[in-house]
């Protein structure tokens, strides 16, 4: 039971760890939660319903249009809503993502209704046995797509250029911008991964359990920002291990009978890995020199 | 002119910090702009780079306008800067800092040999590659961000008060090193409190006062002159 | 006093006013702890919840007087404000604003879980004491203590901690001390608004105080411009009655709602009244005019 | 200073006679988390005025039906129901669906002589605030026993899991009074789980139920959370039958659990059942079918609707749309045919709702299974 | 026979591997003004950090008056008498000139919150000798007139010049100063060495950091010399100028 209640957290935190990629990449380039971000996740999500049951395709087909369709959301949401304010104090991008997240939420709720909508079946049920364990199709299909998805991201941030300009881009717009950054292109791009990250994630958690409805990027936004900041906001292999975590803490809270308090677990466990290491489990440590 | 700047207008919300500002640099020469605090000298450096959209006014480059480009579009073009106050990249390496000053090249060997060329220039840089810029000591970052902007091999560099906060060998040491990337082929446009050093290595000079320019001249004859002797070389 | 007001209001404005009166008593303090110290906090609604739940316990189980019981929520906050204080006010930035989210949870799923308030099924049943008139009163007592605050030695170490933690403590100033007490201030003010909300809803339930009631407070104060205290009450005015005044555009409501936000911040991104002190405006000076994009010091 | 608690008068003219139409709010969610129960009783709502107002009116005017959002917060609700009452100057409020924001309008009402009629609040303490205050729901007190009862006599379970969603004030007053009648019944309960409203991941708390092998599964929740469940429960292999109250009565329920939710009970007060349906539930059911792309009315739908209509036969007995005297008339209604079942309202106006309908799904339909009938 | 303000006692600190202050003594007599020099990260700054309590050393002891200070938190070092302004500028930027000031005055005054909303007479008279001490300090540093401008639109040179005002208003009895001069100009230079004589002249110690030897040399009682860490040299301006391992250290052909 209790290795079956891990398999279970890690699928979840799986999902975590692909929605807390964006949180912890914008973060770390333009020092914003985007709060818009669960949104961004919500749409992508109601993408994958579309793609499969309007126009009839497979996963693949749905999940590559969910990450199109928002990459091209986020990198809009940025021009529009972030950029303007990009010289301005830290709070204002903050309420104006907080602005764009009411917005897209109501509108999402008036095109398609309150009710959440079923995820129809794209991947047949079949369940595997390996040992104890019983592992699903479609914990196999998510744990596969995220686990690719954050290793190309992780080649992409450490080796390949962009990775360097993106760093430099969020300590200083200027002196990125003279060493012959493209700042607004850097960002844009920022947006346009953690966007399609999120969109995949919406899909994956949509077939995982079944439904997407217009409040469904709250809670999982939330929680996935719980795991980027445990992991160590900014690292993106903190956002990885921070949504495992979360996910098998959550799991094995509710498993050892503290289902009451489960969404407390969460943060409760964030408070004390504050406590004792003030920028998340991966994070750097803050240098103090004057 | 390789780089010439033409009745540059600039000012920050109602502040106006530049009130028709006109220099230039010929191929090949190190100029310097000397003026007390508040001048204008920044100013003109980061309106150049693009960094600040002017009012009015012109500045181009090989006779084309640089007025409408993006910043990294004008560093690529080949005109890179040392900022004023440092500005290194404090939560990236030291090396990593070099790294980023060679962005916009591709030829990856070439890249590690010049970062070979800074460290034996600036031996204390190679002790401390590994150390968060953040945490250099105020020269040791001086030094990374002038081995930063010389990793983008520029025709033009823009340095904004190179020698601020050095200890006085090394003080020698950047204006020989100044002299020295001029011999080999870079145009230099020197902003300096140094106004003595300066002076000396400079062939031309403009002196700045409250956004105008007040003088202009040989370096020489401008060391000579009696009001900049009191107002800058503190004679 | 309510007799004046209702002479010339209908009970829903009175309604609407009386609950912006408790929003700006809330505002208020979560402009001191953000917009006057500089700390991010993302917990307030908690703060007010633990304020109007023991404010409620208080008149219904205890059968306390009214301000009694108000008094007591606001301590109730305070106290916990301290608590949590303590060991989070370390963080820097938005770990600190993690922590106090992640409390605001906590006392959330805490409160859904108490029998002593009902759990879900909620507390029903508060006496009806809240006033326009009690209402009134405290916003004119809370912004007269607010704006003494911003001009004595105590208020002006907290805008130095805002300016400069490590500056501040250089001067010597105590800054665990400075922040400590301006959060149980501010924690002291949501408890006693959540006090006041609970004898005018007359009921209480957990999942009204979820953490994006936090971030309405947030709005309210950066909107209006974080650390003025007029700046906090138009903000406040103008987003707590934007859903009333939007009724008209009906379904539509809480879009414009949103983009109202998005647009009001691109126009003014230090907020309607960034920048501006009452201090300031009753020396009659001229308001400052400084670029928003000015960097503060020059390291 | 208790002034709040005095009746106001402000001067203005109050008395609705003077209205051209007889004003009823909707005081519910259009959007938020609850937007999907306020939603459905509008919808109700608006069918049942069109429906008298196509048939002449009532005492000679048409009837009106004013919509207000709260967008499912508290405090909204409160100035919701006090805008309703003071400015549009409404006879009759109607809502709102869960019991919370039914007991913080409640006392407004009351103070303020309006009607106001829930249409969907189960929980206790509502019409207790006052002698306005009504509602026309299948009380979860009478129904729960008489299947508990049902469960062990015909399905022989005598083993349960329980599970409750924590944040739904009115799973949490269900699952109380099951667990209440499975004791009393000699039914144990061998697993306690709790899930929260929005919640989609249940993987962990089926596992710990699947541990303990119960006969069946019941369920106090919502119909979204309620399909998920099963749907997770087959996936892991579980084969027990979930059984819960009428917030699964929804074809959501089916939409989200598919096979999954086969052989799923519940019971209710209202049933989409076209085939047993008495003439006035099938004119609602096609009414409701017709403008809703084919989608079945829920109970939230029908409940709106019954509580349209006993208000404004209530106005029509009273001859008058004055709230003091047809709120008499109301706590008069005894054996009101309406679409979601009969009522009677008690002493203490306290709705009895007979038969309690207990329906299966079948084939990805409801379908009555049996009836259990209330005393 | 002078006292010893401040000891430093074998003072070391490391980062990491790195240890950028080495075994450091250091004894500063009272109302001398006592400079510190060294090459770019000779560690000058980090002894600064560590007097003021920003670091705590990893071995060794920092006395004043005869005090043991390290380890104590830096308000508690700055209420004992040791004040301090930073080589990049720290200033309340959001603050007016005056307010700046006046939080130099925190630690010698005592009203809190409740003094503040209450505001009784003794607060008031408190409140006004904060002003009038503020004022004075500012007057120390000609910035008497800009008193009511925002810290963050003043010119670098006046900032430079605030943050020593600030450090007065401390009333310290000891003033670390971080290369104070860097960024100006000679003409204010000069304005800024008669002001620290002045200073020197109101009972005050300084210690003092800076790059420019005119500057150094003119007004320093008695210098000492870093080098990786390590103290080298020790002694008055006239020693230091021909002690060949400063010369070849730090001050190079340039012979002052
Ligand atoms: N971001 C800004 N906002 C407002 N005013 C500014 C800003 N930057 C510079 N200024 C003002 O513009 C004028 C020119 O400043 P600039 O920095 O170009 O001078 P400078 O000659 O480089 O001086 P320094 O020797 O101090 O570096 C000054 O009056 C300065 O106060
Ligand atoms: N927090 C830290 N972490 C790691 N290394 C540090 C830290 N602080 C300082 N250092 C290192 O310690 C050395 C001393 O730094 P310090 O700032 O004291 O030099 P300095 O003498 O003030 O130099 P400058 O004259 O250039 O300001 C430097 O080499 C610096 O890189
Ligand atoms: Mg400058
Ligand atoms: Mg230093």
């Amino acid at each position: 039971m209790l290795s079956q209640q891990i398999l279970n957290g890690i699928t979840l935190g799986a999902t975590y760890a692909l929605i807390a990629l964006g949180y912890t990449m914008v973060y770390g380039i333009i020092q914003l939660i985007n709060f818009a971000h669960g949104e961004i996740y919500m749409i992508g999500a109601f993408v994958g319903v579309l793609m499969v049951t309007v126009f009839q395709q497979d996963l693949i087909v749905s999940l590559f249009a969910a990450m199109m369709t928002c990459m091209i959301l986020g990198v809009t949401i940025e021009k529009v809503a972030y950029r303007p304010l990009r010289r301005s104090t830290r709070l204002a991008p903050l309420i104006s993502a907080i602005g764009v997240s009411i917005f897209i939420q109501t509108l999402m709720t008036k095109i398609q209704g309150p009710q959440p909508v079923g995820f129809p079946p794209v991947i047949a049920d079949a369940i595997y046995k390996v040992g104890p364990i019983e592992i699903t199709k479609v914990q196999i299909i998510i744990l596969i797509v995220a686990s690719t998805l954050m290793l190309a991201l992780n080649f992409i941030v450490k080796y390949v250029k962009i990775g360097k300009a993106m760093r430099a881009a969020s300590e200083d717009y200027d002196t990125a911008a003279l060493m012959g950054i493209n700042v607004n292109r850097v960002i844009s791009f920022t947006f346009a991964i953690g966007s399609s990250l999120a969109a995949a994630g919406g899909v994956l958690v949509g077939i995982y359990f079944n439904a997407v409805s217009p409040f469904m990027g709250v809670s999982a936004g939330l929680k996935a920002f719980c795991a980027a900041v445990l992991g160590g906001i900014g690292s993106i292999p903190g956002a990885m291990l921070g949504g495992l975590f979360l996910g098998v803490a959550e799991t094995l809270g509710i498993a050892a009978g503290f289902d009451l308090y489960k969404d407390a677990i969460a943060f409760t466990l964030l408070i004390i890995v504050l406590l004792f290491r003030p920028t998340g489990l991966l994070g750097r440590p803050i240098q103090r020199k004057v | 002119m390789l780089l010439e700047v033409k009745d540059l207008h600039v000012s920050y919300g109602a502040i106006r910090a530049l009130k028709g500002v006109s220099c230039g640099v010929k191929e090949g020469e190190i100029v310097a702009l000397i003026g007390a605090n508040g001048a204008g000298k920044t100013t003109t450096l980061r309106t150049i780079s693009g960094l600040i959209r002017p009012i009015s006014g012109d500045i181009t480059y090989k006779g084309k306008s640089l007025i409408k480009m993006p910043p990294h579009q004008i560093v690529s073009q080949g005109i890179s800067q040392v900022p004023e106050g440092r500005r290194v990249f404090t939560r990236m390496t030291v090396l990593e800092n070099l790294e980023m000053g060679a962005y916009i090249r591709n030829d990856k060997a070439n890249v590690k040999a010049d970062i070979k060329k800074v460290f034996a220039r600036f031996p204390r840089l190679e002790e401390r590659k590994a150390q968060l810029a953040g945490t250099l000591s105020g020269g040791e970052q001086q030094m990374l961000a002038m081995g930063r902007a010389l990793m983008s091999q520029p025709t033009v560099l823009l340095m904004d008060e190179p020698s601020m906060g050095l200890a006085p060998m090394l003080v020698q040491e950047i204006f020989s090193i100044i002299k020295e990337i001029n011999q080999a082929g870079t145009t230099i446009l020197l902003v300096e409190q140094n106004a003595h050093m300066a002076l000396s290595i400079a062939s031309r000079a403009y002196v700045l006062e409250t956004g105008e320019v007040v003088l202009a001249g040989q370096a020489s004859d401008l060391a000579k002159d009696p009001e900049v002797q009191k107002a800058y070389l503190g004679e | 006093m309510d007799i004046i007001f209702s002479s010339f209001l209908n009970d829903y404005y009175i309604q609407v006013l009386t609950m912006l009166g408790i929003y700006i008593i809330a505002a208020l303090g979560l402009n001191l702890i953000t917009g006057v110290t500089g700390q991010l906090s993302f917990g307030h609604a908690a703060f007010i919840s633990i304020g109007a739940y023991t404010a409620a316990i208080f008149s219904l189980r205890l059968n306390m007087p009214f301000g009694v019981a108000l008094i007591a929520g606001g301590l109730m906050a305070a106290f916990w404000g301290i608590l949590l204080g303590y060991p989070t006010l370390r963080l820097t930035g938005d770990y600190l604003g993690i922590a106090t989210l992640g409390f605001g949870e906590i006392v959330r799923v805490v409160f859904l879980n108490m029998s002593i308030t009902g759990g879900a099924l909620g507390m029903a049943g508060i006496p009806r004491t809240t006033t326009l008139t009690i209402v009134v009163i405290l916003v004119a007592l809370v912004v007269w203590a607010m704006y003494r605050i911003e001009n004595s030695r105590f208020g002006r170490s907290l805008i130095a901690i805002r300016e400069d933690e490590i500056a501040a403590e250089a001067m010597g100033v105590n800054i665990t001390t400075s922040k400590i007490t301006a959060f149980a201030i501010g924690s002291f003010l949501a408890g006693l608004s959540g006090g006041l909300y609970a004898h005018l809803l007359q009921y209480l339930n957990p999942s009204d105080f979820g953490f994006s009631k936090s971030f309405e407070f947030l709005t309210f104060i950066v909107l209006g411009g974080l650390g003025s205290i007029p700046g906090v009450i138009l903000g406040t005015t103008i987003l707590a009655l934007a859903p009333e005044f939007l009724r008209f555009i009906a379904d539509y409501r809480m879009m414009v709602y949103g983009l109202l936000m998005v647009i009001m911040m691109i126009v003014r991104p230090r907020g309607l009244l960034g920048g501006v002190k009452l201090s300031r405006l009753f020396a009659k000076n001229k308001i400052e005019k400084t670029d928003s994009t000015a960097a503060g010091g020059s390291n | 200073g208790g002034g709040g608690e005095e009746k106001k008068e402000n001067g203005e003219d109050k008395t609705p006679a003077a209205t051209e139409t007889i004003k009823i709010g909707f005081l519910g969610a259009k959007t938020g988390g609850h937007a999907a129960y306020g939603v459905e009783t509008l919808k109700g709502m608006k069918m049942a005025a069109e429906d008298i107002n196509n048939a002449g009116g009532l005492l000679g005017k048409k009837i009106e039906i004013i919509e207000e959002d709260h967008g499912s917060k508290l405090s909204e609700g409160a100035t919701v129901t006090q805008k309703l009452i003071t400015r549009d100057k409404v006879v009759a409020i109607v809502g709102d669906p869960t019991t919370g924001i039914t007991k913080l309008a409640a006392p407004i009402a009351q103070q303020n002589k309006v009607v106001l009629m829930s249409a969907g609040a189960v929980g206790t303490g509502v019409v207790e605030i006052g002698d306005y205050i009504f509602r026309d729901t299948l009380l979860d007190a009478v129904a729960a026993p008489a299947v508990t009862k049902y469960l062990k006599e015909q399905l022989g379970w005598k083993n349960v899991a329980v599970i409750t969603s924590m944040n739904n004030d009115y799973s949490v007053g269900l699952s109380k009074l099951f667990k209440d009648a499975l004791t009393a019944n000699g039914v144990e309960i061998v697993a306690e789980q709790s899930i929260q409203d929005g919640d989609q991941n249940f993987a962990a708390q089926i596992t710990a139920i699947k541990g303990k092998n119960p006969d069946g599964i019941v369920f106090t929740g919502y119909y979204t959370e309620g399909g998920l469940i099963m749907k997770e429960a087959r996936k892991q292999g579980m084969e027990a039958l979930m059984i819960g109250g009428d917030g699964l009565l929804s074809d959501v329920f089916m939409k989200m659990g598919g096979e999954s939710v086969e052989g799923s009970m519940l019971y209710a007060g209202f049933a989409a059942d076209e085939a047993r349906a008495g003439e006035k539930t099938k004119k609602f059911i096609e009414a409701y079918k017709a403008g809703n792309n084919g989608v079945l009315p829920d109970m939230f739908s029908a409940q709106g609707y019954d509580a349209v209509m006993l208000i404004a036969d209530a106005i029509t007995a009273a001859n008058s749309d004055v709230p003091e005297s047809f709120r008499a008339e109301l706590a008069k209604t005894s054996d009101w045919e309406g679409v979601s079942g009969t009522i009677t309202f008690q002493e203490n106006r306290e709705p009895i709702k007979s038969p309690v309908y207990i329906l299966e799904v079948k084939d990805g339909k409801f379908e009555l299974k049996d009836t259990a009938d209330v005393k | 026979m002078s006292t010893t303000i401040l000891e430093m006692d074998n003072v070391t600190i490391r980062f990491g591997g790195l240890t950028a202050v080495d075994s450091v003594n250091l004894n500063i007599q009272e109302g001398t003004i006592r400079a510190l020099i060294g090459p770019n990260g000779a560690g000058k700054s980090t002894i600064f950090n560590l007097i003021t309590g920003i670091y705590p050393p990893t071995s060794g002891e920092i006395r004043f008056l005869g005090q043991k200070i390290n380890g104590l938190k830096p308000h508690l070092i700055t209420e004992m008498g040791i004040a301090r302004t930073f080589q990049n500028i720290r200033l309340f930027g959001d603050m007016t000139v005056l307010e700046n000031v006046m939080i130099g005055q925190h630690c010698r005054t005592k009203a809190n919150f409740i003094g503040a909303i209450l505001r009784s007479p003794g607060v008031k008279a408190e409140e006004k000798s904060i002003v009038e001490a503020s004022l004075n300090a500012l007057e120390v540093m000609e910035l008497g007139h800009k008193k009511d401008e925002l810290a963050k639109n003043l010119p670098y040179g006046e900032q430079r010049r605030l943050e020593i005002a600030r450090a007065l208003a401390t009333n310290p009895k000891l003033i670390l100063l971080d290369e104070p001069a860097a960024g100006m100009n000679p003409q204010e230079k000069q304005t800024l060495m008669s002001m620290i004589n002045k200073i020197k002249s109101m009972d005050l110690t300084i210690f003092l950091v800076e790059h420019d030897m005119k500057f150094v040399m003119s007004l320093s009682d008695r210098i000492a010399v870093l080098d990786y860490g390590k103290k080298i040299a020790s002694g008055t301006p006239a020693e230091i100028k021909k002690n060949p391992a400063v010369i070849a250290a730090y001050l190079g052909k340039e012979v002052v």
